[in-house]
């Protein structure tokens, strides 16, 4: 095992499969010289050269789609969107051709590319930089959607949506790219549509997915053993498709559950699997589902009120403590 | 200067494209067909001088006003007419219909809805090919009214950028829907937009085959000697609506009999006919085998079984290890060559060949850098 | 009560509110001289002229900015959107800057304009051209987001939308254009958040909006009425904010629910409400929540699997016996 | 040729930007400003050539390297120190950072993140003007890099063919983040896209205050006219990083230290100097005095408090008959002119002027026509 951040991580599974693969290119604003926005292509562009590590202008809407005809006719491109913010630009040709491109050539044609880049809040950056966007992506057929929440899976993940055939929304967190973690030497692959039991526990199961594992949920779970109460934490890391096994096993075990996530709340992904387990594993249930989320507001930037939009550990235990009518 | 083949090809198809079109309209008033339905009647000389420009291997796409790209590409009418049918013998198994019609047999990678979304598309095969080192063509259409999009900006900045292989045609037939193309543009001359990323545009007269051809083996020549993409504005005209449902009163009737006059079949007919290259005969035979092969795609297109339902659960992922459709080998039975992709090749393209800049030493920062 | 289609009824709104107010004009793809792709603006560029009624180019992302520019400084664009499944384009100056120019500016702006236009299925129009997508928007806070389903609604909803100080997400039915229904005479404003019982009953709660109100519901509550169960349908025409006290009535008052939508499942916005009633009515509830919607996958051409693709009279019916266990 | 004011207002303009920016760049290293902060140092000649051409009443607008623009309309420097600490007494009370900023009593209209989001805006603003009949015009500032943006395609074709009054500043410091624009732009004289648009299009040096006014006044004048928008790049040049967060690597020293000798303010001086304008003294007054004000402004900021946490939920949504905020009227109690529309009016502009295309008959239709 070696310690990596989270953008080392990113970093080796993108070097890992341009190595294995010459189909695999990452094009995306600033990834080349400058060694991408947050540095997670660090020294690609020496090692893979210009047409593989590619500097675009600020053109979303139009490389996003470029890379879509690539991955039509038989290339893997890596797209790098600085965030997801600016990804609304490119939306379009994320849901409306590389979602759909296989179906509407009747299954003539794939579109094995992977869209990545930070979601959520970045520290400080007020309301048009700060948004966890999984939701929209995540309600599209045609589009896988991962976020992982650990150096480990991070590699293990990107390095599953590159060799995947469909296209994926893979989505990191612009604030764990420094974040340190384990991550298994030699090929280390996470499947998709595996969640991750990243804390045994028996009272209650927290469900979440990227940052607010390690943000909240872990420490949370910490404090609320320290209470006597014990705290199951399943990472679903991969939320379409998301593992729907896992989730019934953790509710029959634990009868209660809380969702954490850091968007917002109105047709959110948290609402979906809540919606999920309600119907699928009512009978399980003792107390209805909880869910801790952004505050449905815009973010400001003021230090105060971010925190205060933001899902904390305080907030985490108080849900736990509602599910267990404490 | 033109091979009698090559102006009796022309000819063919021009007519074989009209006579489709002719009869998916029909098929449409009696409901056969539904949806949106855009005929490409009035404008064949662009679609047939711009293919014969190109080789089997070169790619080509379009917009939504698609029927006919694929079938002067060699693609089987019958099978077009299914798609439109939304029949399972049809290209995309019924799911795509008249918008989106695919043969990837013959280097046709499309038919999209959303005006302008093609264009980037174009540009990303021809980076592929680019990216692989191979001798190809990418050709994108798209209309008049597609080029107020942002994306057309955006693409054709990284396509001449990068010098990508890639061709745009604008289809300028006056008209997005009903609104006259100078109403909404501030340079109308659409050509002329090429010159804002340095790169080649040209116009021509779209109502002549041989003019279009012409430009288009220049144009070709150009692109595949790796000069960058270029910008070829096509002046047609549709003779129908916009698409079945149009009543098309924002052109008045003598504007469209004018342009009516310059049905550019008649002229290329014409053309044969003085250069003395065929007998009145000749056409004949090829205006009643036209006919057949379009009698018998309607008659496919109506035998056809509706797909299967469980299919609504295909192709929307690729299951894992699931292979490619290949419609004409499924439908007609018939062994296909498929345009294959290597999967190890080695890059030799340096998209950007040093400039005096040098590359930064690598910085570590805490920070992103937004 | 005078009976109109629904385009008419949307037409006199444009209408009466284009009267009553110089501030407000509309703008988009062929609204002006062709009267509007589906005819929504018949006679408006005649009696108000090129000024107010304005022909643009195709250019979604552009127009919808130039509208929200617009607001900023006094004015109350409508902005047509020939549907909605273009409008990913623009979804940008919608939710970056339309959503949050008054939090941003920490109060100083405000953005009162209208986003409006068809959305879900058209008929026999595949993947690109028949996306429900109202649970892209209802995620944004900032936005406010409507769909009526009767040409009443219709009428007094965007008349509401029009005088809102607010962004306002006006989701039109593609299939409905032409449906037909009484509309009061008069000033008729529909104020924004109310839901509305389309049918009472006692049995069961059926849930919908928007197009699936006509097309599935009501044809199948008389079905089931014919067969003795008594449904009641609760139309939320107002998606955000929506009507909790009106929806926990009904839930108090049958304690089975049934929520129709015609667009994807998948953080959706049928499931934001079924968690909603999961969570705050959990008492009230005698079986899980369940839910009718378009099939996760994209939409086809063909008419047999676009019919199967869509909800129908006959998976409503077998929804309600569900949660009857019946 | 410039009046004495003329030219003390700028210089004092300058200098006050500059001073600014330096205490913002120290607060940020103190981690009193956080997230993003970008610094205009370098770039003062273009914004104040700008303003000084323009009336009170005009309307500015720009990106997210945005804290000049509003100082130099006359905003209020502890005010915007306030918004920069996320404080209070920030112009947004905290909400929007350093972004963010929004001045509306001096017509400043923000601040915004998205690169290029505000250039459609811009074109609303004078579409709103133009509607109503003022006499106003609006002015959007944008860098080098947003020009590969979609959305300036779009908006420019609508603001030139509907000739809006608005003048676009491409600042062009020659980077977007750590690249070139030249590496990434196909015609990097960004002036020349105008003419795509029958749109006109100047250069500028961006560096010398009197020729971006000289410019600037030129075409002010020709837009007040109605002749439709202007693009104006203005070559500049930031002497910090990006951010605060970047290194900087991508450009040599040399570079840096050959561009530091064109330093706009040191430009201004030498030129009042040689003119006989002003004496020493008066430069020593005004150096005072600057530092005065932005020392005010640092102690206003420090000072002041947070926002209230009731506060997060207020701004998302306009609630009913809620008023818009006037900050400075807030905070420091000044009864201030805020700009209001009128609610009444009679529209006159005719935006299409009848062209020889007759308006369609209504057509009465059973199905959309898309
Ligand atoms: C992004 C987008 N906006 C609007 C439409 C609706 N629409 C379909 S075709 C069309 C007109 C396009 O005209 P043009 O590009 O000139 O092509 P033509 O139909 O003349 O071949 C419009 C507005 C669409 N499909 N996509
Ligand atoms: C749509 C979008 N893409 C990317 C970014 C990240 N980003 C912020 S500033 C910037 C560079 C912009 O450079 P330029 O337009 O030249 O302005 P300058 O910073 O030089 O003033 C980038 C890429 C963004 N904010 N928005
Ligand atoms: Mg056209
Ligand atoms: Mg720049």
């Amino acid at each position: 095992m070696a310690e990596l951040a989270y953008r080392e991580a990113l970093n080796h599974a993108l070097d890992e499969e341009m190595a294995r693969d010459p189909r695999v290119f990452l094009m995306g604003e600033e990834v080349a010289r400058y060694d991408g926005a947050y540095k997670v292509s660090k020294g690609l562009l020496e090692k893979y050269g210009s047409a593989r590590v590619v500097d675009a202008p600020i053109s979303e809407l139009g490389f996003a789609g470029i890379g879509v005809g690539a991955a039509m006719t038989g290339l893997r491109p890596v797209i790098e969107m600085m965030t997801w913010n600016f990804a609304i630009l490119a939306m379009d040709q994320i849901v409306n051709n590389a979602a759909k491109v296989r179906h509407m050539s009747g299954g003539q044609l794939r579109c094995p590319i992977v869209f990545r880049g930070p979601g959520g809040a970045g520290g400080r950056l007020s309301s048009q930089h700060s948004q966890a966007l999984e939701a929209n992506y995540v309600h599209f057929p045609g589009l896988k959607v991962l976020a992982p929440g650990t150096p480990a899976d991070a590699k293990g993940l990107l390095k599953s949506a590159i060799r995947d055939e469909n296209p994926v929304i893979f989505i990191e967190a612009e604030l764990l790219y420094g974040s340190k973690g384990e991550v298994p030497e030699g090929e280390h692959v996470v499947p998709i549509g595996l969640a991750d039991v990243k804390r045994e526990g028996s009272d209650v199961t927290i469900i979440t997915w990227s940052r607010m594992l390690t943000s909240c949920v872990l420490p949370a779970a910490e404090r609320l053993a320290a209470n006597g109460i014990s705290a199951k934490v399943l990472d679903l890391r991969s939320l379409r498709p998301f593992d729907t096994e896992a989730i019934a096993a953790a509710v029959k075990q634990t009868n209660r559950v809380v969702i954490v996530e850091e968007g917002w709340s109105w047709a959110g992904f948290g609402g979906h699997i809540a919606d999920f387990i309600a119907r699928e594993c009512f009978d399980d249930l003792d107390a209805p589902v909880s869910r801790v989320h952004g505050l449905d507001v815009n973010m400001s930037y003021a230090a105060n009120l971010e925190r205060a939009i933001q899902p904390s550990v305080e907030r985490v235990i108080e849900a736990v403590n509602a599910v267990l009518y404490r | 200067m033109y091979s009698p083949d090559l102006l009796l090809t022309m000819y063919r198809k021009m007519l074989l494209a009209r006579r489709f079109e002719e009869k998916a309209g029909q098929a449409y008033g009696l409901k056969k067909i539904q949806g949106f339905c855009h005929l490409y009647i009035g404008q064949e000389a662009v679609v047939v001088g711009v293919n014969e420009a190109l080789r089997p291997t070169d790619q080509v796409m379009t917009a939504y006003r698609d029927h006919v790209h694929p079938l002067v590409r060699g693609a089987d009418a019958g099978m077009l007419m299914a798609e439109l049918y939304g029949k399972d013998t049809g290209y995309s198994k019924g799911k795509g219909g008249s918008m989106h019609l695919f043969d990837i047999e013959h280097n046709f990678y499309g038919g999209y809805g959303i005006v302008g979304g093609q264009i980037p598309l174009a540009a990303g095969m021809a980076f592929a090919s680019k990216y692989r080192g191979e001798d190809r063509v990418t050709v994108c259409s798209f209309g008049d009214a597609a080029s107020n999009q942002g994306a057309l900006h955006e693409t054709f900045n990284m396509a001449a950028k990068w010098k990508l292989p890639v061709i745009y045609i604008v289809e300028n037939n006056k008209y997005g829907m009903g609104t006259d193309v100078s109403r909404v543009t501030a340079e109308p001359e659409l050509y002329k937009r090429a010159a804002s990323y340095r790169m080649r545009g040209e116009k021509v007269d779209g109502m002549d085959v041989l003019k279009v051809y012409d430009v288009m083996k220049d144009l070709v020549d150009h692109v595949r000697k790796g000069h960058g993409p270029v910008l070829l504005e096509a002046q047609t005209y549709r003779f129908r609506g916009h698409s079945m449902s149009d009543a098309a009163t924002y052109r008045t009737k003598e504007e469209v009999e004018q342009e009516k006059g310059h049905d550019p079949i008649t002229t290329l007919r014409a053309y044969i006919t003085k250069q003395k290259i065929a007998p009145e005969a000749q056409f004949e035979l090829i205006d009643e085998d036209v006919k057949r092969e379009i009698d018998q795609a309607m008659t496919f297109a109506d035998e056809s079984p509706e797909p299967p339902l469980e299919d609504v659960w295909k192709h929307t992922w690729v299951e894992d290890g699931e292979p490619d459709e290949r419609p004409r080998q499924r439908v007609r039975g018939v062994e296909v060559t498929w345009p294959t992709f290597p999967s190890q090749f080695e890059v030799k393209w340096d998209l950007e060949p040093k400039s005096p800049v040098a590359a930064p030493a690598a910085v570590q920062q805490k920070k992103g850098a937004a």
